[in-house]
C-alpha cells in the first residue's frame, strides 16, 4: 500500500506531532506514505474566502503532484483534505468547472486521482480487523471523545462517512481498545479559521466543545485536524482567563493514540507536544 | 486495313469534342473507391481503371421518368402527354458488356408496344466503347454469354487501348463512321488489323477459365424444381442491387403521384427480387419465397428471354456477382447449372 | 365518387364580416366530390339544421362539412342533425372558419381564401370518413374499494347504501386506518375514534359490503365495467368464523415484547393480537414472524386456551377472485420516518437530529397515541424515555416536506393544523408546560382553521418561532434544540423535554406495485395521479378507477371523506346503466402487417393494447399481434404514430384522413413561386367566374 | 482465425448432430475474390463449410427475420459481438425468442472491408469479446475503442451550415435507386410491410426521384433511431455508396445525449421511442 | 433601522451577479433560517446568514457590504450541509467577500481580511505557509501587536514553530496560479456587474 | 443557379418578394384537440389578430403526431410546420405529449442532420388558456418564415429526372 502523501504546512510546523505520529503508525501498519515533491500550501480557509477559483486551481496543482507515486493522495489535515477533495469532486462532476480550473492552473485534471483522508484509508483500505491484529498495547480504560469538527465531512459530497453522524474515528479507536464517549459537540465548528483574527469568538466555541466532552466523561479528545488540535489545546489557557474555567483536557491526534496502541513509544508519537499534556494521564493508565 | 490511333491522354479532349455540339456527355469517373458513369462529369476526370459500378442503362431507361401528367378540373380529368426528357447524348468509354446490352434489350422495347421513351433516347445516343484489354474484374464473364472483352455489339465506335499510351479507333456503326472527322482530328498514328485481333485474343484469353453457358437453357427447362434453388438462394435478402445494377434488367413499375387536383404518372425501375413484385391484390403471391424469385431471375435471363427474343438477357458484366450484399454469385449459379448439364444431371 | 355537402355559415355577421361566405360556398361546389354547397345566416339554428337535413335527403349526401364555428362549439349539434337525417353522425365534420379565421383576420382576400382552403381540407377528410358506431360495454355492478381507512370506509358505505355490492380490501387486520390512531381531530377537537368507530362497525355489518381484512389485491385484469380481481387473503392463523373475539389468547401469549404498529412502537403487543380494542373485525391474527410456535416450533399456548378452537396454525394464504365494474383506490398515506433506514429508500434521513433515534424525539402520529385516551399512557402526555411529564415540548414542522435537498418538495398540508392541535392537546393536559413550534409558514386555509391556529397561540400560549432547526442533541436530561427565529434574526436554543417532528405525508411504502397492477400513473413520490387536476380530480386516467384520500396527495379528514363520497358517486354513475357507450374514436390493428414489436403496447397510457395470438384451426400458433380493447382505448393515437409499419390506425383520425388533409394543402394550379408582380394562383371560384 | 473456424465447426457439428438446432447460420467461403457468403448449414457433414475470417463482414442476424430461418424451432447462429447487438435489439422487440436462437459467439479482432480498410464499427468496437451467447469460440480479444472514432464522420457534417448539409445530402440521396438493399440487409428493419410499401396512404413515395429518396432515407433513419446497432450492413450493401451510417450515427448520438441510451447493450431496457421520462429535454419546445 | 428598502424594479441583479460568479441561485432561498440556526458564529454576527441572503434577494447592495456577517463566517459549511434547498451558503459568503474586495468596499471588520491577506501573502511568497512570520506580520497589520504573543514562546519551546520558512520548488507555479485566478475572478461576473452599474438606482437599499 | 437557404440568400429573396407581396408563407400546424386547438379557439373568441397563413390540421393529441406528417407537409408545399399540444403534465390522455416529445427530439436532430433549416420547424406547448401564446407563436413563426422565403430547396426536389 503506497500513497502519495501530502502533509501540508501545519504538519511540518505546528502539527509536527501529527505528522510524526502518523508516520510512526503507518510504518507499523506497513502503509507507505510517500511524500509528494515540491508541494505548496493548499491555502486553507483564507484561499477560498478570497477566491474560490484560486483554491481549486491550487488544489489541482497539488493533485497533479501525485503523478508517479499513486493516484491515491493521502492527507492528514482536514483543511487540506477539504480543499483538495472539494476541488477534485467538483472537477470530476462539472465539466465547465473542470475546464475553468484547468485553465487557471494550466494543468490537466486526472480524473483517476482520489484525495483520501488517512482516517478513510485506515478504515476502508486497511480495515479494522487488520488494525486490531497490529494492536499490541490496547488503550484499555481510556475514555476518548472523538472530535470531527467541520471540514472532514462538509459539504456532504466530500464526506467518507455519514456526514452528520460519523463513527469512523470511534470505530478505529475502539479497535485499538479505547472506550469512546457519546457527546454532543463532536461535529461543532471550533472556529479555527478565526483562531487568530477573532480569538474572542473562538474562545466561546472551544469552551462549549470542551465542556461537552468533559460532561460526557472524556479523559482526552482525539482529533484529525491540526487546526482543531491547536485551537482546542492552546485556547484552554485563554478560556481560563476569560471564563474562569480550567478544562485541563488533553487534545491529541488519533494517530498518536493509535500509534501508542500499535507499540510506538511516546517519543515516537511526540505525545509531549501538547500544551495540555496527555502524558501524565496516559502514564497513569500505563499506556506510556 | 490499318486503324488510326490516338494518345490516351487525348481522350478527355476527344470526349469534349464529341459532346461539343450540345450533346449530353456520359463518362466513367471515380467516386470514392469505385467508378461510376456520370452525366455531366468533367472529362478530365475520366477514369478507365476498371469497370464502373453502375451500367449505362440509366441513361436510356432512367430510374424514374414522367410519362404523363393529369389535372382535375371540376369532375373531369385532363391528361397531358409528356415527351421524353432526352436530347442527343454521347456515352463515352462504355464497356463492351454495357454497350452489348443495348441490342439485347432493344427487341423488348419494340415488341408489342414501341416504347417511345427508350427508342427516342436510343436513337439520339452515340455509344463510344472502350474495349477491355483483359478482364477488369474477377466477376467478369462476358465470354460465357458469347461476348468478349472487345465485343463491338451495340457500339458506334470501339476504342482499343492497344498499349499504355495508344488507343486504336474502330468506327463500328454508320453513326460512328460519320464521326471520322472528329476522330481524325486526334489521330497520332496507326495500328494494323492484326494487332487488334491480337488485342481481342488477349482479352478472351484472360477469361479462358470461364464456362460457356450454352447448356444452361436446356438444364433450366428441366429443373424448375431443384434443390439448387434453395441451396443457393436461401441467402438472398431480396434487395434490388443485382437487377438495378444489371445493364439488361428492364422491369419497371407505374406509379401515380398526385396532389390535391392533379399529378403525374411515373415509370420507375422495379425488380423481380422484391416480394411485392408479383404480389396479387388478393394477397396471393405466386413467387412467395426468395428462392422462387431468384429462380425466376435466372430463368428469365437464360431461358424465357432467349426463347422469346433469341438472346440471353445477360452480358456477363459481373456486377450482380461483385456487388451482391450477401455474395450470392449469379455466375456461380449458372455455371453450376452448366456443369450439371454437362454431366447430364 | 363522394357526394359531400358543404354548408357555410355566416354566423350572423361573425363570419361574413370578414369572409365572403357566398364565395366560399361557390368555391366549395368546385371541389371534386362535392355534390352540394350553400351558405346560410345561422347554420346552427333550426332552419339551418333543417337545411342540412333536407340537402342530405335530396342530394343523397354521404358526407357533410359544416363550415362555421369551432367543433368544440357545435360539433355535437351538427352530428345530431346529420344523424336525424339518417346519416351516420361521424360522417359530419366542421371547418372552423370563425375562431380560426373570421375572428382572427382582417377582411381581406387572404381571409376568404383561407376559409376556402379550410373547407377543402375538411372535404378531403370527410371523403375518407367512415360510419362509426358507439362502443357498448357491459357493466358489472359491483365495486372494489382498496383500503379500509376513513376514505375507503366512506366510499364503501356510500356505494353500498346506493344498493350496490362492495368488496372492501384492507391490508391490515382491521379497518380504521390512520384515523383510528388519532386522539382528537382539528378544528373541532372531537374524538377521532368516537366518530370513526360507528362507521367501522357499519362497514363490518353492512349487507352489501364484503370485507376482506388482512388481504391484498394480487392481480387485476380487464377494464372499466369488467374488472377481474384476485385478492390474496393472508393467513390469519385464526378461523375468523369460529373465533368469538374473547381475547383469551392475547392474555396467554408468552411473546409480549413486540412493538405495536397501532401504537407506533410506544407500546408492545403479543404475537397473537387484536390491533386495538375497537378493531373491525374484532378478531385476532397471529404475527408469524414473532410467534414462538412459528419461529421455534413449540408453544401453542393460544390454541390451548382458545375456548372456540379457532386457532389454525395450518392456515395458508388464500386467493379469491371477484368480478367488479369499478374500483376506488383509497390506500392512504404513511409518515416519512426520520432516519437513515426509513421505508422510503429514495429519501435521506436527518443525521443532524440524530436520525430521530432519541426516544424523546417522536413523530406526529406517536404524539397522537400519547394524547389518545386509549393510547399507551391512557391519554397522559409522558415522554417515552422515562415516563416523565415533559415541561417543554418543541414541535418541528416541515420535516421532510418542503425540503428539496432531501428530495421532497411538496407541502404535506396537514401538519400546520395538527401541530396547532398538538400544542393545544398538550397545553390542556400539561398546564405548566410550554409548547414551542418551529414553522416556516402557517398554512391554515379551511373553515375554522386559521381561527384554530390563532387559538393555539392566543389562548393556549404556544410559542411560534419562524424558522427551522439545525440541530438537536441530548444534554443530560434535556434535548437541546438549536433553531432560528428569522423574525428577530436570532439563533434560538431551547432545552426541550420532548421533540415532536411533523414528518412528511408520504404514500404507503411500495404502493407503486399496486398502482402498476391497476395501470394507473403516479408522480415521482408515488402519489397516484388524477385524470385532470381540476376537472377530473377523483378519476384516474384509466377508466373505471377512482381515487379517494391521501393516496393522491396529502389530505385531511374532511377532504378525504368528501373525495371518497365523490368517488362513490362516480362509481354509481358508472353503475346507473347496464351498458356504457363510449366514443368510437379508437385504434384498430391491421393484423396482417403487425409484427408484434409491442411498441404500441408500451406507449399506450391506458393499457388498452394487449397481445393476441392468432392460431389456425388446429390450434397452432400462427403469429402474435397487438389487439386494441375498444372499451379501454380513449383514442389518443399515440400507438398509431409510434407504429413503424403503420399497422395501427385511429378511427376518426386515420392516416388516410390526415394524409388527405395534408394533400389538400397544395393544388397543381397553385403557383408556388410566382414571379414578382404576378398574381398568386387563382382559387377555383375565380377560375369558374 | 483458423482455431475460431474449427471451434465454430465443432459446435455446429455437435448441435446439428444431437438435434440441439435444426440448422446453423454462418459464413462460408464466397466465390468472388476473398468475400465470404452467409450460409445455412443443416447437417453435421456440411459443418466443414463454415469458417471465420476477417472478411466475415455480414451481420447474419438479418436471417432471423426471414424464411426459412424464421420458421425454424431452433436455430444456431454464428455471431461477432457487433452482430449480437442486433440480436439484443430483436429480443427487446420480441422478434425472436431467446430459447429459439443458440448463439455461437466468436471473438473478433475486427473485420476488413472490400477495399481492405477497417470499418468504423471495428475501430469503435467495445464488444470484441462478446458477453451474450450460448457458446463462445476464439481467444479473448480486449476492446480498446478508439476515442471519437464512432462519431468522427459527424464532425465534418456538424461543421457545415444547414444549407451546405442540405446540398451534401441532396447530392448523396439523389443517387439512391431504391433497391432497398439497406433495408433488406438490416437486421432491425423488421416490418413485414415496410412503410415505403404502404400505399393507402402512400407516406413515402416509391419513385427514386430526389423527393422520394429524401423521404425514404429520412424515414429509414428515423425508424432506426435508438434501434440501429451500427453494424454498417446498410452502408456496406448500398450499391451507390450513400454514407447511410452518418445518419444512423447522428441518431445514435442524439439518443445517447438525450436519453442516455445505446442500442444493443441490454435486452432488459426499453428502446427510447417506446418509453419516456417526465424530465426529458424540453428546452427546444417553446 | 438603518436601511429602508425601496424596490424600484430590478431588484434581482445582485442575485444574478452572484449566480454568474459562482452558480448559486439565491432565488431558491425561502428564508427558513436553518443556516442561522446552525451557524457557530451567529452570536457574533450582525445579521446572520439568513438575513444576509435576504438582503441579496432584495438587491440591497449597500446594506450587504456593510454587514460583518460574511467576514465572520468561519467556513465550517454547516449551513451548506443542512440547507434544505442545497444552497452553497458558505460559497456565497466567500463570493460576497470577494465582491467587496473587487468593488473596493470598505470592510466592516478588519481582522479577518487582514489575516486572509497576510496568510495568502505568506503562501504566495514562500510557496508554503511560514507561521511565525505570518503571525508577526498579522499583528503588525492588524495593529494588535501583542496578539497571541504569549503562545509563541510556548510553541517554540514545544518545537512546534519552525525557525525558518520552508519554500517549495513549485513556488513560481503557485504564483502563476495566483495571477491567473486573479484575472479570472475579475472576468467572472463582469457582465452582470457591468449591467448592474449601468443601471444605477435599481432596487438598491439606501441610507435613511 | 445557386440554391441555398440560410440568411444570405434568404434576405435577398425576401426583399424582392416582400415588395412584390405575391408570395405568401404557407404554415401548417398540427395541433392537439384539447389544448392548442382550444387555445386557438380562445384567440378567436378574444378577437385577437394574427396573420392568415396558417392551416390547422387537428389531431386528437400530439401523441398522434407521426413525423411522416411533417415530411408530407413539406412535400405539399409547407414553408413551415408547427406542432403544438398540451404542456407536459396536462395531456388529456396523460402521456401522449411525453411520447411525442421523444419523437420530436429524435426527429428534429435528424432533420437538422439532413440540413433542413430548423427555423422552419417549430414545436410548442400551448394550453387551452393560452390564446395569446397561440397568436404570438403564429405571428412570430410567420415573420420567421417570411424572412426565410419560400422553402424552394425542398419543393425543387419535386422535379422528376
Amino acid at each position: 500500500m503506497t500513497y502519495a502523501y501530502y502533509p501540508g504546512c501545519s504538519l511540518k510546523g505546528t502539527a509536527i506531532d501529527y505528522h510524526t505520529s502518523a508516520m510512526a503508525l503507518a510504518e507499523r501498519l506497513g502503509i507507505e506514505l510517500k511524500e509528494m515533491e515540491d508541494w505548496v500550501c493548499c491555502g486553507a480557509s483564507p484561499i477560498h474566502q478570497r477566491n474560490p477559483a484560486l483554491a481549486s486551481g491550487v488544489a489541482n496543482l497539488l493533485l497533479s503532484l501525485s503523478k508517479g507515486i499513486s493516484p491515491q493522495v493521502a492527507v492528514l489535515c482536514a483543511a487540506c483534505y477539504h480543499n483538495m477533495k472539494k476541488a477534485e469532486v467538483e472537477m470530476r462532476e462539472d465539466g465547465k468547472k473542470r475546464s475553468e480550473v484547468e485553465e487557471i492552473s494550466g494543468i490537466a485534471f486526472d480524473p483517476e486521482v482520489r484525495t483520501r483522508h488517512f482516517l478513510d484509508i485506515l478504515d476502508k483500505d486497511y480495515g479494522l480487523n487488520a488494525l486490531k491484529e497490529k494492536v499490541v498495547k490496547p488503550l484499555s480504560d481510556l475514555r476518548v471523545a472523538c472530535y470531527y469538527g467541520c471540514l472532514l465531512s462538509r459539504p456532504p459530497e466530500i464526506a467518507f462517512d455519514d456526514p452528520e453522524q460519523p463513527t469512523i474515528m470511534e470505530r478505529l479507536l475502539e479497535a485499538a481498545g479505547a472506550e469512546t464517549v457519546s457527546w454532543s459537540h463532536r461535529m461543532e465548528c471550533c472556529g479555527a479559521s478565526h483562531a487568530v483574527p477573532l480569538t474572542h469568538a473562538v474562545l466561546r466555541l472551544v469552551n462549549d466543545i470542551l465542556q461537552s466532552a468533559r460532561a460526557a466523561g472524556a479523559e482526552v479528545i482525539a482529533c484529525a485536524c491540526p487546526l482543531c488540535q491547536a485551537n482546542l489545546d492552546m485556547r484552554q489557557a485563554g478560556i481560563l482567563t476569560k471564563f474562569g474555567v480550567a478544562h485541563n483536557l488533553p487534545v491529541v491526534y488519533f494517530t498518536q493514540l493509535l500509534g501508542l496502541a500499535c507499540g510506538a513509544t511516546g517519543k515516537e508519537v511526540m505525545i509531549e507536544k501538547g500544551m495540555v499534556s496527555a502524558a501524565p494521564m496516559l502514564r497513569a493508565k500505563n499506556l506510556l | 486495313m490499318p486503324y488510326m490511333t490516338l494518345d490516351r491522354t487525348d481522350l478527355p479532349s476527344l470526349a469534349e469534342a464529341l459532346a461539343g455540339r450540345g450533346k449530353r456527355l456520359v463518362l466513367p469517373v471515380r467516386e470514392g473507391p469505385e467508378l461510376f458513369y456520370r452525366e455531366g462529369a468533367d472529362p478530365a476526370q475520366l477514369d478507365l481503371s476498371t469497370i464502373p459500378k453502375n451500367s449505362i442503362k440509366e441513361f436510356l431507361f432512367p430510374k424514374s421518368e414522367k410519362i404523363l401528367e393529369y389535372e382535375y378540373t371540376g369532375n373531369d380529368v385532363v391528361i397531358d402527354d409528356v415527351d421524353p426528357d432526352a436530347g442527343p447524348a454521347v456515352i463515352f468509354c462504355a464497356r463492351p458488356c454495357d454497350a452489348a446490352s443495348l441490342p439485347v434489350v432493344e427487341p423488348l422495347w419494340n415488341w408489342d408496344y414501341k416504347d417511345k421513351f427508350f427508342n427516342e433516347r436510343r436513337a439520339q445516343t452515340l455509344v463510344v466503347t472502350y474495349a477491355c484489354r483483359t478482364a477488369p474484374d474477377d466477376a467478369c464473364f462476358c465470354v460465357s454469354v458469347g461476348l468478349s472483352p472487345s465485343s463491338d455489339q451495340g457500339s458506334d465506335v470501339l476504342l482499343y487501348p492497344v498499349d499504355d499510351t495508344r488507343v486504336a479507333v474502330r468506327l463500328v456503326s454508320p453513326a460512328g463512321r460519320e464521326l471520322e472527322e472528329v476522330f481524325s482530328g486526334f489521330k497520332k498514328g496507326e495500328v494494323s488489323e492484326e494487332s487488334l485481333d491480337a488485342f481481342a485474343k488477349e482479352g478472351e484469353q484472360s477469361l479462358a477459365d470461364r464456362k460457356r453457358l450454352d447448356k444452361v437453357k436446356n438444364w433450366l427447362e428441366g429443373h424448375f424444381e431443384d434443390p439448387l434453388w434453395e441451396e443457393k438462394a436461401s441467402r438472398c435478402i431480396g434487395c434490388g442491387t443485382c437487377t438495378f445494377l444489371c445493364p439488361t434488367c428492364h422491369c419497371f413499375d407505374i406509379q401515380d403521384e398526385s396532389v390535391f387536383d392533379g399529378g403525374c404518372r411515373l415509370k420507375n425501375w422495379d425488380g423481380c427480387q422484391f416480394s411485392l413484385f408479383t404480389l396479387h391484390t388478393s394477397g396471393h403471391n405466386p413467387r412467395d419465397t426468395q428462392p422462387k424469385r431468384y429462380r425466376q431471375r435466372i430463368l428469365h435471363k437464360y431461358s424465357i428471354y432467349p426463347e422469346k427474343f433469341g438472346r440471353i438477357l445477360c452480358t456477363g458484366c459481373g456486377r450482380c456477382v461483385a456487388h451482391c450484399p450477401v455474395n450470392l454469385s449469379l455466375y456461380d449459379v449458372v455455371s453450376t447449372a452448366q456443369e450439371r448439364a454437362e454431366k447430364g444431371e | 365518387m363522394s357526394k359531400i355537402g358543404v354548408f357555410v355559415c355566416h354566423c350572423g355577421e361573425n363570419i361574413s364580416r370578414t369572409v365572403d361566405c357566398e364565395r366560399v360556398a361557390r368555391a366549395s361546389e368546385q371541389i371534386r366530390g362535392v355534390a352540394f354547397a350553400t351558405d346560410y345566416k345561422y347554420m346552427c339554428s333550426d332552419p339551418g339544421q333543417a337545411l342540412i337535413k333536407k340537402a342530405i335527403r335530396e342530394y343523397e349526401l354521404d358526407g357533410v362539412v359544416v363550415s362555421s364555428c369551432s367543433p368544440h362549439m357545435h360539433e355535437k349539434t351538427f352530428r345530431k342533425a346529420v344523424e336525424e337525417a339518417g346519416l351516420n353522425p361521424f360522417l359530419c365534420e366542421m371547418a372552423n372558419i370563425r375562431e380560426h379565421c373570421s375572428w382572427v383576420h382582417e377582411k381581406e382576400e387572404t381571409t376568404t381564401r383561407k376559409a376556402i382552403e379550410l373547407v377543402r381540407l375538411m372535404v378531403e377528410k370527410v371523403k375518407r370518413n367512415v360510419a362509426l358506431e358507439p362502443i357498448r360495454v357491459n357493466v358489472t355492478k359491483r365495486a372494489l374499494v382498496i383500503g379500509g381507512g376513513v376514505g375507503g370506509i366512506q366510499a364503501a358505505l356510500d356505494i353500498a347504501d346506493g344498493g350496490h355490492e362492495v368488496i372492501l380490501v384492507e391490508k391490515d387486520p382491521s379497518v380504521g386506518g390512520h384515523m383510528a390512531q388519532l386522539s382528537e381531530t382539528f378544528p373541532t377537537l372531537d374524538c377521532s375514534q368516537c366518530i370513526l368507530t360507528p362507521k367501522m362497525v357499519d362497514v363490518g355489518s353492512h349487507p352489501n359490503i364484503k370485507l376482506y381484512t388482512y388481504s391484498e389485491v394480487e392481480k387485476i385484469e380487464g377494464f372499466v365495467g369488467n374488472f377481474k380481481v384476485t385478492i390474496k387473503k393472508k393467513a390469519r392463523s385464526v378461523d375468523i368464523d369460529k373465533c368469538t373475539g374473547c381475547g383469551e389468547c392475547q392474555l396467554k401469549c408468552p411473546s409480549k415484547k413486540i412493538p405495536s404498529e397501532f401504537d407506533r412502537g410506544l407500546k408492545n403487543r403479543t404475537a397473537i393480537y387484536i390491533p386495538f380494542p375497537q378493531a373491525v373485525p374484532a378478531r385476532p391474527v397471529i404475527d408469524r414472524e414473532h410467534c414462538i410456535y412459528f419461529t421455534k416450533g413449540k408453544c401453542k399456548a393460544c390454541q390451548k386456551v382458545c375456548p372456540a378452537g379457532a386457532i389454525d396454525y395450518e392456515q395458508t394464504d388464500e386467493y379469491v377472485e371477484e368480478e367488479v365494474g369499478g374500483i376506488v383506490v383509497a390506500t392512504g398515506f404513511d409518515l416519512y420516518t426520520v432516519g437513515e433506514q426509513g421505508p422510503y429508500p429514495d429519501y435521506r434521513g436527518y443525521g443532524e437530529y440524530g436520525y430521530g433515534e432519541d426516544p424523546d424525539i417522536i413523530d406526529g402520529l406517536q404524539f397522537e397515541r400519547l394524547a389518545s385516551a386509549s393510547g399507551p399512557t391512557g391519554g397522559a402526555i409522558l415522554r417515552p424515555s422515562d415516563g416523565k411529564e415533559p415541561k417543554s415540548v418543541v414541535f418541528l414542522k416541515c420535516i421532510g416536506s418542503r425540503h428539496p435537498s432531501k428530495g421532497i418538495e411538496f407541502c404535506s398540508k396537514i401538519c400546520c393544523m395538527y401541530t396547532a392541535k398538538h400544542t393545544m392537546l398538550y397545553k390542556h393536559k400539561v398546564h405548566d408546560g410550554t409548547a414551542y413550534v418551529f414553522y416556516m409558514d402557517i398554512r391554515s386555509p379551511g373553515k375554522g382553521y386559521d381561527e384554530f391556529v390563532r387559538r393555539a397561540i392566543e389562548e393556549d400560549g404556544a410559542v411560534y418561532l419562524r424558522g427551522r432547526v439545525s440541530r438537536i442533541y441530548r444534554s443530560g436530561d434535556h434535548l437541546i434544540v438549536k433553531g432560528a427565529d428569522t423574525l428577530s434574526g436570532a439563533a434560538v436554543e431551547i432545552e426541550a423535554d420532548m421533540v415532536v417532528l411533523a414528518t412528511a405525508v408520504m404514500p404507503q411504502p411500495g404502493i407503486e406495485g399496486l398502482f402498476q397492477k391497476l395501470g394507473i400513473s403516479y408522480d415521482q413520490y408515488k402519489f397516484a395521479n388524477e385524470a385532470h387536476p381540476k376537472l377530473r380530480p377523483v378519476e384516474c386516467a384509466t377508466a373505471g378507477i377512482f381515487l379517494a384520500g391521501a393516496c393522491q396527495g396529502p389530505k385531511d379528514i374532511p377532504e378525504t371523506v368528501a373525495q371518497a363520497s365523490g368517488a362513490a358517486s362516480k362509481v354509481q354513475i358508472l353503475f346507473s346503466r347496464d351498458e356504457m357507450l363510449r366514443e368510437p374514436v379508437v385504434a384498430k390493428v391491421n393484423e396482417n402487417t403487425c409484427i408484434a414489436c409491442w411498441y404500441c403496447l408500451e406507449v399506450c397510457p391506458f393499457k388498452a393494447i394487449t397481445q393476441k395470438e392468432i392460431r389456425d384451426r388446429k390450434g397452432n400458433l400462427i403469429k402474435r399481434v397487438a389487439e386494441v380493447n375498444p372499451s379501454v382505448c380513449t383514442g389518443c393515437g399515440t400507438c398509431a404514430a409510434t407504429c413503424f409499419s403503420n399497422s395501427i390506425d385511429l378511427a376518426g383520425f386515420t392516416d388516410e384522413q390526415i394524409y388527405s388533409e395534408i394533400n389538400a394543402l397544395m393544388a397543381v394550379g397553385q403557383d408556388l413561386f410566382p414571379e414578382p408582380g404576378k398574381e398568386e394562383g387563382e382559387s377555383p371560384d375565380e377560375q369558374a367566374a | 482465425m483458423s482455431d475460431r473456424t474449427e471451434g465454430i465447426r465443432e459446435i455446429a457439428r455437435k448441435w446439428l448432430g444431437d438435434g440441439t438446432v435444426e440448422a446453423v447460420v454462418g459464413w462460408e467461403q464466397g466465390t468472388y475474390k476473398d468475400k465470404t457468403s452467409p450460409v445455412l448449414i443443416r447437417t453435421p457433414e456440411e459443418a466443414d463449410r463454415l469458417l471465420f475470417n476477417e472478411r466475415c463482414t455480414n451481420n447474419l442476424m438479418t436471417y432471423l427475420k426471414r424464411e426459412p430461418v424464421r420458421g425454424m424451432e431452433k436455430v444456431g447462429i454464428v455471431a461477432k459481438g457487433c452482430d449480437i447487438k442486433a440480436l439484443i435489439g430483436l429480443l427487446q422487440e420480441s422478434q425472436v425468442e431467446r430459447e429459439k436462437v443458440k448463439v455461437i459467439a466468436v471473438t473478433c479482432p475486427g473485420v476488413k472491408k472490400d477495399d481492405g480498410t477497417v470499418p468504423v464499427k471495428c475501430r469503435a468496437c467495445d464488444v470484441n469479446t462478446p458477453t451474450f451467447y450460448d457458446e463462445i469460440v476464439g481467444e479473448k480479444v480486449d476492446s480498446s475503442p478508439e476515442p471519437g472514432a464512432r462519431f468522427e464522420g459527424l464532425e465534418a457534417l456538424d461543421a457545415m451550415t444547414p444549407a451546405e448539409r442540405f446540398r451534401f445530402w441532396r447530392g448523396e440521396l439523389d443517387k439512391c435507386i431504391r433497391c432497398y438493399a439497406c433495408r433488406q440487409v438490416c437486421p432491425l428493419c423488421i416490418c413485414s410491410r415496410c412503410i415505403a410499401e404502404k400505399n393507402q396512404p402512400q407516406w413515402v413515395e416509391t419513385s427514386p426521384h430526389p423527393r422520394g429518396n429524401f423521404s425514404w432515407n429520412l424515414v429509414r433513419a428515423y425508424h432506426l433511431a435508438g434501434r440501429c446497432v451500427e453494424c454498417e450492413a446498410c452502408e456496406t450493401a448500398c450499391p451507390v455508396n450513400i454514407p447511410l451510417m452518418l445518419l444512423n450515427r447522428a441518431m445514435a448520438r442524439t439518443v445517447k445525449g438525450a436519453f442516455d441510451y445505446e442500442a444493443g447493450k441490454d435486452p432488459e431496457t426499453q428502446p427510447p421511442l417506446r418509453a419516456f421520462n417526465l424530465d426529458d429535454d424540453n428546452s427546444f419546445i417553446l | 433601522m438603518k436601511y429602508q428598502i425601496r424596490l424600484t424594479g430590478d431588484n434581482a441583479r445582485l442575485t444574478r451577479e452572484i449566480n454568474a460568479r459562482c452558480g448559486v441561485d439565491l432565488t431558491q432561498c425561502y428564508q427558513c433560517g436553518e443556516c442561522t440556526a446552525g451557524c457557530p458564529m451567529t452570536p457574533e454576527m450582525d445579521a446572520g446568514p439568513t438575513k444576509t441572503l435576504r438582503l441579496i434577494q432584495l438587491g440591497m447592495e449597500d446594506a450587504l457590504f456593510d454587514l460583518n456577517t460574511p467576514w465572520l463566517c468561519a467556513s465550517c459549511e454547516t449551513c451548506t450541509a443542512r440547507c434544505p434547498n442545497d444552497i452553497d451558503i458558505a460559497l456565497v459568503m466567500d463570493v460576497v467577500r470577494q465582491m467587496a474586495r473587487l468593488k473596493g468596499k470598505k470592510i466592516p471588520v478588519k481582522q479577518p481580511r487582514v489575516f486572509q491577506d497576510v496568510f495568502l501573502k505568506s503562501v504566495e511568497n514562500n510557496g508554503r505557509l511560514y507561521e511565525p512570520g505570518m503571525i508577526a506580520f498579522y499583528n503588525l497589520r492588524s495593529g494588535d501587536l501583542f496578539h497571541d504573543v504569549g503562545l509563541g514562546p510556548k510553541m517554540l519551546f514545544k518545537g512546534k514553530l519552525p525557525l525558518l520558512p520552508h519554500t517549495s520548488g513549485n513556488r513560481e507555479k503557485l504564483r502563476e496560479i495566483f495571477r491567473k485566478a486573479e484575472a479570472f475572478e475579475k472576468e467572472a461576473g463582469k457582465e452582470t456587474s457591468r449591467e448592474a452599474h449601468a443601471d444605477p438606482g435599481h432596487g438598491s437599499g439606501s441610507d435613511t | 443557379m445557386e440554391e441555398s437557404h440560410g440568411t444570405e440568400a434568404g434576405t435577398e429573396r425576401v426583399d424582392q418578394e416582400t415588395t412584390a407581396t405575391s408570395w405568401e408563407p404557407r404554415i401548417v400546424a398540427f395541433i392537439c384537440n384539447w389544448c392548442t386547438y382550444t387555445g386557438a379557439d380562445l384567440a378567436g373568441t378574444s378577437r385577437m389578430k394574427y396573420p392568415p397563413y396558417v392551416r390547422v390540421i387537428k389531431i386528437p393529441c400530439t401523441g398522434r403526431f407521426d413525423p411522416l406528417f411533417m415530411i408530407k407537409a413539406f412535400e405539399r408545399g409547407a414553408d413551415g410546420v408547427l406542432v403544438s399540444g398540451c404542456h407536459p403534465g396536462d395531456c388529456h390522455y396523460t402521456a401522449g405529449n411525453y411520447n411525442a416529445r421523444r419523437k420530436y427530439t429524435v426527429f428534429k436532430d435528424l432533420l437538422a442532420t439532413l440540413g433542413i433549416d430548423m427555423d422552419r420547424v417549430r414545436f410548442s406547448w400551448i394550453s387551452a388558456s393560452e390564446g395569446g401564446k397561440w397568436v404570438d407563436t403564429i405571428k412570430h413563426f410567420t415573420e420567421v418564415i417570411r424572412g426565410k422565403g419560400p422553402f424552394r430547396e425542398y419543393r425543387e426536389m419535386i422535379d422528376v429526372g
